[in-house]
């Protein structure tokens, strides 16, 4: 790989840690403002998580060192996955050393990790919100994987480069595919990202919570740590998003000048999405936890239609 | 490895191996009831053959087979042995597992009430002698001796503590489906041979079967293997037989000998057997997901911690299968790139398997010991007693969750890049079916990262959810000694698969004429089965990644903040008292999947209402198996033997009247 | 030729002699002498055999080739083991005092007459002699059934005596067909029932004839082989009887009938071109294997169990005979000294387990392994070896049965298949308990013989993993022999 | 029968008087004409023995003759008598079917035994082949005998009656067995009667009867 290439994979990285918490801030401003309420400062996210930088970390006696290790662990996984998401550009030498299904073993492995600390405690809270997370991943996941495997049908390749690739710089072809699997795939990272209909990331309710009664117990810079690596992750599924459906304004391997026009076009693709998200998010009603499977089942569903779909008109 | 080559002879030190094994266990019936001698001398001493077997194998994976003919068996046929990449990779996998479990075993095993050390030695070192002979064998007779060797010493070690009705039960199953499976091996083996002049593998290699033949045969492999691998709806035995045997036993059961159940299905189909039809490869595909979908269901709602791990190995089963068929389905169409990568997919994950499924069952065996409890809703926190057995675990729990960058992501991974080929298949009816399978693959995966945060989740964090467990004690020297060789070999298997591919290799060129890396555009650190553009993996990297960003951002915190930390008692919600029973317990995490798969399920459930005078509540989850297939047999069995009873009823004129008629029919028979 | 004679004097002396002194309380040790002698001599023949090939002795009246040699040498080595056996167990019997000294006596002169009736069997060429042997073996061990004199022994020994007179009496009328045909080509006279005589002409023999004879020879013998629906008497006797008698019985009695019985297809099968012999056994086998499958799953008593386990067994080596051919015959002699070892050790163990407990009763009987462990491995591994597990010689003979029986008649694998799986599930739910689990049986007054068992295990064992050359090289010419 | 020489003829007269005597014994009731009727089909058994021993002057068949006499005419009535005796039991008995039923069924027998001989008879060399149907008919007979008694005695009279078809066709069907054989099976007969004298008396001492119906506990539980 060249020296470039490395540059460019560098510049993704930083502008993905950089802008998560910002997409978080702009969310929860547009869904403030449809709500018709006065907005908190797009900046608050980063606010947030330097206040608790600063404080003291104060962790349960009967922690064990899985507890205290997690938050890095997922803050280091939600990175991996950031350095594969082609926003800007599709030329990522990190790409290769992960595809697809790697992306989808890392949010997994995330998602093990943040479930496991919960239960260490040994609270009730913690290993409730464990059992709910698992039980949102082990339908969610799955239709991840067969959303992408869409793509992946279509562009003949698992390496999220390719495939945006394929999409990006191929002659305009109409996947009538893609649309099952766009539903199936918005479906899937509300769920994923602790977002309404499934969960309320604005809301501490036992009977509801799924995310916040994991971190419970966290405080400080573990807590901080948390709090980005959700934005993070997103900002990484904004991006896969964006560069599965609306593919356009990826630069190709080496082109700097589109490389240049990449990231305004990616912001206002961001910005546009966290409108979208802001609206679902206001306009649906959170759902009973057991009605999740519903939700996430017909996700799956979806995005099984959407692999048959695809070999049926040859995507 | 290639360069150093086969050692000379390596066929003759493999049969060395195992006669070595026999009699070490024979020297152990000179003391029976010595464990000191049995558990300080032969355990530590067959581990170390163990060892030996897997380098003897490992070099030999890639040589040209070799061949012997022993002094024994029939007459006409003496006992051929054969060592071939296929077998060689097998042996690879036993010796590999069992040198961890034996040196587990040297540390594990205590005087028990049932059989004498000396015995479960002798019975112990017999299986693995026999799990060897396997994988070697070169005729019917021969494989058919180990095969039932195999299943009699693990029964006689399943019933050690023979004292205990349920364990008896067990056994008895466990024996009677693996001798009927046995038998439909046998008659694959007659179908196979095709009035041949004897019964050598070699002969049945160059019998061309022709019309419903290789069918029958197919199917007789699928119904014997399937019966020992735990395929549905054969499966029944397993989860009442690996919980019962001490847990070295589970272990070697799970992880090595269901996989000599696969080795035959692979000898059979595609070293015995010239054709493959496609749609021998959608039964598989079929059974395989359904059988995995099936026990990694099961697996989330036990409540016993052998129990869920032996529901696992049919979901893992289940997984392996389904990847045969799909290199049936390869095969079948004369795609041989493809069939390869599928097959080193299958292979790869029957060796990830037998490293994380041992070390858990091993884990299991640690914490039975330092608890005396099997029962998830009364374990917790542990790993605060027991941090050795504790973190191995959990190596293990990462792995056969399928998380990068461990063992079991990369075989998983595999597959799924081989299910993502299938389009390229001629027939619209499988390219159909396929991603069906491929879904059922993938929920099965993400339903066992599920069970095993339960498994370790409830067993290993928390608090203790009884009193007595803050006596608990870490496992042994010896005991760690097995279980960090069986954790490095998880990881050792998930950072390098580029070399471990290269090894199994070997093997694909011998079943299918094909290599899977051949095309592959990848380097030592980069593994990419076509091309790296199509699809690539590297685990080394991401290790690196992760650890880097973990390592980096630490030091940044720690660098820009501070790293003081306070203790204090968890947050109780307002809520005063919070005693550790509060926890989840087992079924309390396995209730979402219960509830979404209620109709799956035979629940028998008793929920306390607010008039109990003692409140419990309790729920049994059966197997639906029992009441759709296998008592209606019994049923029927019982009946038949009435009505067949009803002869013997002791007058002696109506026997005379048998006789009497029987000679009449004869001899109207005969004019 | 001396041997012979030897085989044949030794246990009609034994008889005698113990006939005489029976009430001296070393009769066992003569009984045993004498078995020994005899099966020494038989050593001494099948060696002279296997060195110079068959042998006509004592003008055409014997007649010694491979096929009836290993029997002869198996009947006196069982014959012998047995005997051993029966030292302490009847021991033990007469201090339970469920027998008296002169009861002994009975059953020591008449265990020898029985030895010697098999052999005469064995050893004669003449039909007519095989069929008054066969009589006589019945009406000895008539009286050893009813040892006991207890109701059911009684009524045990009198079904017994009715049903094989009655079977019997049909084989006369087979053998007297037989001499009605052969007398044709052979002209009247001794020579006509010589099997030597009738086998050197059987291409000619008259086939109607001869088919009518089979069938009668077959319901005859197949009586005492045991075979479903004329097996009614087999395991009420077995049950009644003393165990060593149960033993020898299913041990020895039924391979010599059935040995008749093939003696008989091989005449008949070369004059009658039709194939219908071979499907009568096929048929009767496979009918005896599928039921006495099912019946094994309904039994109480445990020697009733095994005693239905011997019908499944003929069942099988009848259906191999059936079969024919080089490999299934010789299966189907390797499946006969497989058995016979397996069964009489597996009744030797059962003896002891059975007076141990003091019942028959498998219910009563638990947890022998924490007692005797060696009672209980014994059972066990009988158990297992008689149900065909590797790596034990039974399984090496069912092995290739069932291997021929898939190619050869794939219709009758089905039933096979069944059958093995349920009289697996059967005896194997059945002997577990009795083996494993809490104990209650008590200590004996004398010490146990399980050499014996042993021995044949290990014999077993032997023959599964290896079989001697030469016994492999006998077997084939017998098997080509019985073509 | 004309072309046939006159012993054959008195042969196949005795023949007759054999089946005849058979069907009398199936029908009998009492027990002491049953032995009766034993012993007579014994002589005529030993008659027609001697008479092929003239006819085809064969020696030996005369010892036969004077072996079947003293055993079938002469012994083993006297014994049969001695156990009535003994045991008293002078009963009249019933079958397990009725007389005329088990007639009928007799006739029955008799046809398809002897369409069953016809055509091996077709092919004997001896005169007297005609007989060997009659004596499988005997044979029959004596068998659905046995099968329709109810008591030991007469069930043991069914099974030497048989033994008599048996001797019947041995001798005049195909003019005798060999010597030896001969020898070996009157011996068998005899020690089986002995035998069975002892076991009536043990019987009659456990079940202080000779009905079967004692002797019927042996079965397959019905559970």
């Amino acid at each position: 790989m060249t020296i470039a290439s490395f540059l460019t994979q560098l510049l993704e990285l930083a502008i993905a840690v950089a802008l998560a918490p910002l997409l978080v801030g702009w969310v929860n401003m547009c869904r403030a403002w449809l709500q018709n309420k006065s907005a908190p400062s797009l900046l608050l996210p980063y606010r947030t998580i330097r206040k608790l930088f600063m404080k003291d970390a104060v962790v349960a006696q009967s922690a064990s060192p899985i507890f205290r290790t997690t938050p890095y662990i997922v803050f280091g996984a939600m990175c991996c996955a950031a350095a594969i998401v082609p926003s800007l550009a599709t030329d990522l030498p990190f790409a290769q050393a992960a595809d697809a299904i790697a992306l989808v073993g890392l949010f997994a492995l995330a998602r093990v990790f943040i479930a496991l600390a919960a239960m260490d405690i040994g609270t009730a809270f913690g290993a409730l919100g464990a059992r709910r997370e698992m039980f949102v991943g082990f339908l969610a996941e799955p239709a991840l994987l067969m959303v992408l495997f869409t793509a992946s049908l279509i562009s003949g390749s698992t390496s999220l480069p390719t495939i945006v690739d394929a999409l990006a710089h191929r002659e305009l072809a109409i996947y009538p595919s893609l649309a099952f699997a766009g539903v199936a795939f918005t479906m899937v990272s509300l769920a994923e990202n602790a977002r309404i209909p499934i969960d309320n990331p604005s809301t501490h309710l036992e009977l509801t919570m799924i995310h916040e009664a994991m971190v419970l117990e966290y405080s400080a810079r573990h807590l901080a740590l948390l709090e980005w690596a959700s934005a993070l992750k997103l900002f990484n599924y904004s991006c896969i998003g964006l560069a599965l459906f609306f593919p356009f304004g990826i630069a190709a391997a080496g082109d700097w000048l589109a490389l240049i026009g990449a990231a305004p076009a990616l912001i206002f693709k961001l910005a546009i999405g966290g409108v979208a998200l802001a609206f679902i998010e206001t306009l649906s009603a959170k759902l009973r936890i057991f009605r999740a499977p519903e939700f996430l089942g017909t996700a799956f569903l979806l995005a099984v239609l959407a692999m048959l779909v695809n070999l049926l008109l040859g995507g | 490895m290639s360069a150093i080559g086969p050692p000379v002879g390596a066929l003759e030190l493999v049969v060395t191996i195992v006669a070595a094994w026999v009699a070490l266990g024979a020297l152990g019936l000179v003391r029976p009831h010595s464990l000191r001698f049995v558990s300080r001398l032969i355990f530590p001493a067959g581990a170390c053959v163990a060892l030996l077997l897997t380098v003897i194998a490992f070099l030999s994976l890639d040589a040209p087979p070799q061949s012997l003919v022993m002094p024994l068996g029939l007459p006409d046929l003496p006992f051929h042995v054969r060592l071939d990449p296929l077998s060689a990779f097998f042996l690879l996998l036993i010796g590999a597992a069992s040198f961890g479990v034996s040196l587990f075993s040297a540390g594990y095993f205590r005087a028990s009430e049932g059989t004498p050390p000396g015995l479960i030695c002798f019975q112990y070192h017999v299986f693995l002698a026999a799990m060897a002979s396997v994988v070697v064998a070169d005729d019917a007779y021969a494989f058919m001796v180990a095969w039932e060797a195999m299943a009699l010493a693990s029964y006689f070690l399943v019933t050690t503590e023979h004292r205990i009705p349920e364990i008896r039960r067990a056994g008895f199953l466990y024996l009677l489906i693996a001798h009927i499976g046995a038998i439909a091996i046998l008659l694959c083996f007659g179908v196979l041979q095709a009035g041949g002049d004897d019964y050598t593998f070699d002969t049945m290699r160059n019998m061309t079967l022709i019309g419903a033949w290789p069918t029958a045969a197919y199917f007789l492999a699928l119904v014997g293997f399937g019966a020992k691998a735990g395929l549905l709806p054969l499966h029944v035995w397993l989860p009442e037989a690996h919980p019962a045997a001490p847990s070295p036993v589970s272990a070697l059961m799970s992880g090595v000998m269901l996989k000599t159940a696969i080795y035959g299905l692979l000898r059979v189909t595609f070293d015995l057997m010239h054709v493959q039809l496609w749609w021998w490869g959608v039964v598989a595909l079929a059974l395989g997901v359904v059988t995995a979908l099936f026990g990694v269901i099961y697996a989330a709602v036990q409540t016993d911690m052998k129990r869920l791990l032996a529901y696992s190995s049919v979901e893992n089963i289940g997984i392996i299968v389904a990847g045969f068929g799909l290199t049936i389905l390869f095969r079948a169409y004369g795609k041989n790139l493809l069939a390869a990568i599928t097959l080193t997919a299958v292979l790869y994950h029957a060796l990830n398997h037998a490293f994380f499924k041992t070390l858990l069952f091993l884990v299991t065996g640690s914490v039975l010991h330092a608890t005396k409890e099997r029962s998830l809703g009364k374990l917790g926190g542990l790993i605060h007693r027991m941090p050795w057995v504790a973190w191995l675990a959990l190596v293990g729990t990462l792995a056969i969750a399928g998380l990068p960058p461990l063992n079991g992501f990369v075989s998983e991974w595999l597959l799924l890049q081989a299910f993502l080929f299938t389009p390229s298949l001629p027939q619209s009816f499988v390219n159909m079916l396929v991603p069906l399978a491929a879904a059922g693959v993938v929920l099965a995966v993400a339903l066992a990262a599920y069970v095993m945060v339960k498994f370790y989740g409830v067993v290993f964090l928390g608090r203790p959810r009884e009193a007595h467990l803050a006596y608990a004690h870490d496992a042994g020297r010896f005991e760690r000694f097995g279980l960090v060789w069986l954790a490095a070999g998880c990881i050792a298997l998930g950072i390098l698969p580029v070399n471990v591919i290269q090894a199994i290799d070997p093997v694909n060129a011998m079943l299918l004429h094909s290599s899977a890396i051949s095309a592959g555009g990848g380097n030592w650190l980069l593994l990419a089965p076509i091309n790296a553009d199509r699809s690539s993996y590297s685990p080394l990297i991401v290790l690196v990644v992760i650890i880097a960003t973990v390592v980096l951002t630490m030091r940044i915190v720690h660098r820009f903040y501070h790293g003081r930390i306070r203790t204090a008692p968890p947050w109780d919600c307002g809520f005063p008292l919070q005693t550790p029973r509060m926890q989840d317990s087992a079924e309390g995490f396995g209730q979402p999947i219960r509830q979404v798969f209620e109709p799956f399920f035979r629940i028998e459930r008793h929920l306390p209402t607010s008039f109990d005078a003692a409140p419990r509540y309790f729920v049994r989850i059966g197997d639906p198996f029992w009441s759709w297939i296998f008592l209606p047999i019994a049923h029927a069995a019982e009946f038949a033997a009435r009505i067949v009873g009803l002869i013997q009823q002791g007058r002696i004129s109506v026997y005379l009247t048998y006789s009497f008629f029987t000679l009449l029919a004869l001899l109207f028979f005969v004019r | 030729m001396i041997e012979v004679v030897l085989i044949l004097t030794l246990p009609l002396v034994g008889a005698a002699v113990l006939a005489l002194i029976g009430e001296r309380d070393y009769a066992p040790e003569v009984n045993v002498a004498a078995s020994l002698c005899t099966f020494v001599a038989a050593a001494a023949l099948t060696a002279r055999v296997i060195s110079s090939g068959p042998m006509l002795v004592l003008d055409r009246l014997f007649f010694v080739d491979p096929f009836n040699v290993f029997l002869v040498a198996l009947t006196a080595f069982v014959g012998f083991t047995t005997s051993l056996f029966s030292r302490p167990y009847m021991r033990i019997e007469r201090a339970h005092g469920r027998l008296s000294t002169g009861r002994l006596r009975l059953y020591h002169s008449m265990y020898q007459l029985f030895n010697f009736t098999m052999l005469l069997a064995l050893l004669t060429n003449n039909m007519g002699i095989l069929w008054v042997a066969l009589e006589g073996a019945t009406l000895a061990t008539v009286l050893l059934v009813s040892l006991y004199r207890t109701p059911a022994s009684l009524e045990a020994a009198w079904k017994y005596f009715i049903l094989c007179g009655v079977g019997i009496a049909q084989a006369l009328f087979g053998t007297i067909l037989l001499y009605f045909a052969a007398e044709k080509v052979l002209g009247a006279g001794g020579g006509a029932l010589l099997w030597t005589e009738l086998n050197s002409v059987k291409g000619d023999l008259e086939p109607t004839v001869l088919s009518l004879a089979f069938v009668f020879l077959l319901v005859g013998y197949g009586t005492k082989v045991g075979l479903v629906p004329l097996h009614n008497w087999l395991p009420d006797a077995h049950a009644e009887g003393p165990t060593p008698v149960s033993a020898v019985l299913s041990g020895l009695l039924l391979n010599v009938a059935l040995y008749a019985v093939v003696r008989c297809k091989v005449l008949v099968e070369a004059s009658a071109q039709t194939s219908f012999a071979k499907e009568l056994m096929m048929g009767f086998g496979l009918l005896s294997v599928v039921v006495a499958a099912f019946l094994l799953s309904r039994q109480k008593d445990i020697k009733r169990l095994f005693a239905y386990s011997s019908i499944e067994h003929m069942g099988i080596i009848t259906f191999a005979f059936g079969m024919g051919g080089p490999v299934a015959n010789f299966a189907g002699m390797l499946h006969m000294t497989v058995h016979s070892l397996t069964k009489s050790a597996i009744f030797f163990a059962v003896g002891h387990a059975t007076q141990k407990a003091g019942t028959q009763l498998i219910d009563g009987i638990r947890g022998l392994i924490t007692l005797s462990p060696m009672i209980g491995w014994a059972l066990a591994l009988g158990a297992l070896a008689i149900l065909g597990m590797p790596p034990f010689g039974v399984f090496a003979s069912e092995f290739l049965i069932l291997t021929t029986a898939i190619r050869d008649q794939p219709w009758a694998t089905p039933f096979l298949l069944i059958a093995l799986g349920i009289a697996f599930a059967a005896v194997f739910s059945k002997v577990q308990p009795m083996v494993f689990g809490e104990t209650n049986a008590q200590r004996l007054p004398e010490r146990t013989a399980l050499i014996p068992v042993f021995v044949h295990l290990g014999l077993v064992l032997m023959l599964g993993l290896w079989i001697p050359p030469y016994l492999a090289e006998w077997y084939r010419q017998a098997a080509r022999l019985i073509g | 029968m004309a072309g046939v020489p006159l012993y054959a003829q008195f042969i196949n007269l005795l023949a007759a008087i054999l089946l005849l005597l058979a069907f009398a014994m199936l029908a009998q009731r009492r027990v002491l004409t049953l032995i009766d009727l034993f012993a007579a089909q014994g002589l005529a058994l030993a008659i027609s023995t001697g008479v092929v021993a003239y006819g085809t002057s064969q020696p030996h068949l005369y010892f036969s003759t004077v072996l079947t006499f003293a055993l079938k005419v002469i012994l083993l009535p006297w014994i049969l008598h001695r156990l009535i005796r003994r045991l008293d039991v002078r009963w009249e008995f019933e079958g397990l079917i009725n007389i005329p039923t088990t007639m009928l069924i007799g006739i029955v027998l008799v046809v398809f035994s002897f369409n069953l001989a016809l055509p091996i008879s077709q092919l004997a060399s001896t005169v007297t082949r005609s007989t060997l149907g009659i004596a499988m008919a005997s044979v029959m007979l004596s068998f659905l005998m046995m099968i329709t008694r109810r008591k030991a005695i007469p069930q043991v009279i069914g099974f030497l009656a048989m033994e008599n078809g048996l001797f019947f066709a041995a001798t005049s069907a195909t003019y005798g067995m060999p010597m030896v054989v001969e020898l070996g099976i009157a011996l068998d007969v005899l020690v089986g009667m002995l035998i069975l004298g002892v076991f009536f008396f043990q019987i009659r001492e456990q079940f202080d009867s000779l009905d079967l119906r004692h002797l019927e506990k042996l079965k397959e539980p019905d559970q």
